[in-house]
């Protein structure tokens, strides 16, 4: 099987960190990008200058630089996970209206974002473990789901108990209906499409050891590189 | 009627029982803590808050809460690791939420002060936060019906007024102070400053004074509480 | 009839400056208007300094001044008729969403809008003649009439042909139901509410001489100074 | 991904005939005639035009309308005293005419940029633009069900942009631009400056680069041709 062999990119898992850098790596120079809360967060390290990449934080800025540190902690700039955050050269302030309209309004190209679950068609669950005695709590989840021209999902494959989170249908509840194009694991990465899931490449396993993990069928590309 | 008031205590004390109140801020940036501290002393009691969180620690919104002055939270994101006083409400069954996807919110508050009735949008559908909402496929896509949230009350804060009463304010401190402006009948802002009018750019003004009916100065650089 | 003899406040019929001025001192101090194209346009004349009343121009700002002369003129400086105006200390840009929304939200005070005909329920009739071969346009008169807390209405009381223009029903494609609150005309000021027809003040007319030409039922205001 | 181009001509070459193209401008404030001017040399046509208005005199969209280039105007107000092109494919029945109240037009081009799939508004409800259109009571009032309009192309001027796009205005030139940018599948500005990024206040940015596609500096002052 030349195909699987092909696409076996690492003889180990990736780390959080060699996954961000992959992510990176992947989004298109030019491109306007929103990072979620946690994992995502981390893509923003390996973002290169020359790939011109304008990050947007959905309460209201575009522009965003790095965490601040030291002097450039300020109070009013804050990113949507409340951490503090300094302003590039070009940025944008504007209100929470007009920031969801980027958003809902299709304008960015990508954004990333953690998952409990993905389905084989792209549903998206991240925001509530449906537990009976839980808070609710959505934030801007559903309308990034919804809204970018791609969401990226990255997360670990297996759940700490060894459950895939890549799903034939989600049973946590739902953020969003058929929006997720890539997923980015630690031990592959998936490209949803209306044929099926297609494997990109795998990290540390065949194509045949995951989909004995992954209760949903599975395809290798064909293309390298894509 | 613009007007200027000297102190947060006479600027909210016309909130009335019952009253449905925005409160601006996103986390920290932009919160109006003192007018929020005044609604607190003011007694003002069975309140709805429209905020996009539901207090924080011990301070502002999550003492309202505390106090069991809020009937309602209509907000995005009630959970945070510091907002056990909402936590313990809601357990107990205390307090009503209505949890609402963060760009719903922003939309339904921007609808109310544009005099829309009501719009589709495809966030949420699908979702539990739909179940039961009217749906519809426009633009290719299916579409949840919402509708718009209106306010008695806006409490915001601003970095400076002019005496017109416009607006410009700081940073990401911006966020839903001005849709919040335009959805309330009444408005009370907090500012660092008051300036002339005519020293704000006409090109830069982000809320018009058309929007503001009671302006308060609250000394202080407007990250310090924040930081 | 006292009553009647109250209300007659002028021997002769308003001019078009009277009435502009009549207007201008009804509005209170403080409000956010909207001055229609034509005849409305001639209230900002008599609105005095004291009232600090702000102009709307729908075509995107607040605070516009009187209009342009000599230096004063610039192209991207024209109010809702395309007249090059000024702008006031303290006026405010926005764009044509935003300032729509000012009045379709009923945020501003008073809307003044000249009118084919008015009906004794409000409704209004200002932007098309109805004829076969007219070419319509609405421009902004719709949202002004809907949007506005009070909508007044300034027009002579009777076509050139002698014919009323406060109608039962208007015969003339409407521009809004129910929208107009008060008529001021050279004849007379009207008063529109809930309870019909209430003539506050006539000119040159006594008021029973106003309703023969009016085929709506009249009432004299009790209040004087209303 | 943004692109700063030489000439107009350039700029509108990937116009492709059966377009529907939003063009800025309110009377000439705003208007972007030299684009206007290179879309006519262009030679596309079969077009659906958006604009407030449906040309004036013997210039820029009025001579579009001349050589028969578009299919659909969809405005507000098309009859003026010197828009005799219109008037005379309008009465030849050689163009058809959307007529929307200048409000409805400026939020359904909003709901477009903003991923709103229609909203209910007054405006218009019992009248003959009404006619057809699904009505819901509402928030106490009779409203009408709007849809979005969206573009392949818009057309605007703006004052000054910076190398990220970024844009401001001039006075009442605003009027359509920051809402046809966010509407259109490709937005096409004219400016009078380019700047380096960051010379444009972060705080006073009206539309972010994020909607603009292309940019072309035309010389002379904004006003210099409406004047």
């Amino acid at each position: 099987m030349s195909t699987e062999i092909s696409i076996q990119r690492s003889v180990k898992p990736l780390g959080k960190d060699e996954l961000a850098a992959l992510v990176a790596r992947d989004i298109a120079p030019g491109s306007f990008v929103n990072l979620g809360i946690g994992q995502p967060t981390l893509v923003s390290n390996y973002l290169t200058e020359e790939q011109n990449i304008t990050l947007h934080t959905e309460n209201g800025m575009l522009g965003m630089g790095p965490e601040a540190v030291g002097e450039q902690i300020d109070g009013d700039l804050i990113n949507a996970g409340k951490i503090p955050v300094t302003e590039l050269p070009g940025a944008s302030y504007f209100h929470h209206a007009d920031s969801f309209a980027i958003m809902r309004g299709g304008h960015l190209d990508i954004c990333v974002l953690g998952a409990f679950q993905v389905s084989a068609t792209g549903d998206l669950a991240n925001w509530h473990t449906g537990a009976p005695d839980a808070i609710p709590a959505v934030g801007g989840a559903m309308d990034l789901a919804t809204g970018a021209k791609d969401v990226f999902v990255m997360m670990t494959l297996l759940t700490r108990d060894g459950t895939s989170k890549l799903v034939e249908a989600c049973t946590y509840p739902l953020t969003g209906v058929g929006c997720v194009t890539r997923v980015y694991t630690d031990k592959a990465v998936f490209l949803i499409g209306p044929d099926g899931v297609t494997v990109r490449e795998t990290f540390g396993i065949t194509l045949e050891e995951l989909q004995q993990l992954v209760p949903v069928p599975l395809k290798a590309t064909s293309a390298v590189g894509v | 009627m613009l007007q200027f008031i000297d102190t947060v205590g006479e600027a909210v004390a016309g909130i009335r029982d019952g009253s449905t109140v925005m409160i601006g801020g996103f986390g920290n940036a932009g919160q109006p803590f003192e007018l929020i501290d005044a609604l607190l002393d003011s007694g003002a009691t069975d309140l709805t808050v429209v905020n996009n969180n539901a207090g924080q620690g011990d301070q502002g919104l999550a003492l309202l809460i505390k106090e069991g002055r809020v009937r309602k939270m209509i907000c995005s994101f009630p959970r945070q690791s510091d907002s056990w006083h909402f936590d313990e409400k809601y357990r107990a069954g205390k307090i009503e939420l209505e949890l609402v996807p963060q760009g719903n919110l922003a939309e339904r508050i921007r609808a109310a002060g544009a005099g829309i009735g009501g719009f589709f949008t495809p966030t949420g559908y699908g979702t539990m936060l739909a179940e039961g909402k009217e749906t519809r496929f426009l633009d290719g896509k299916w579409q949840v019906f919402e509708t718009p949230i209106h306010a008695d009350v806006a409490l915001i804060k601003a970095l400076t007024a002019d005496r017109k009463g416009n607006l410009v304010y700081r940073k990401t401190a911006r966020n839903f102070g001005p849709i919040m402006a335009a959805a309330a009948k009444h408005t009370i802002v907090q500012v660092s400053e008051i300036v002339p009018t005519g020293a704000l750019d006409p090109e830069n003004i982000v809320t018009p004074g058309i929007y503001v009916n009671s302006i308060v100065r609250v000394a202080g650089t407007p990250a310090e509480r924040a930081a």
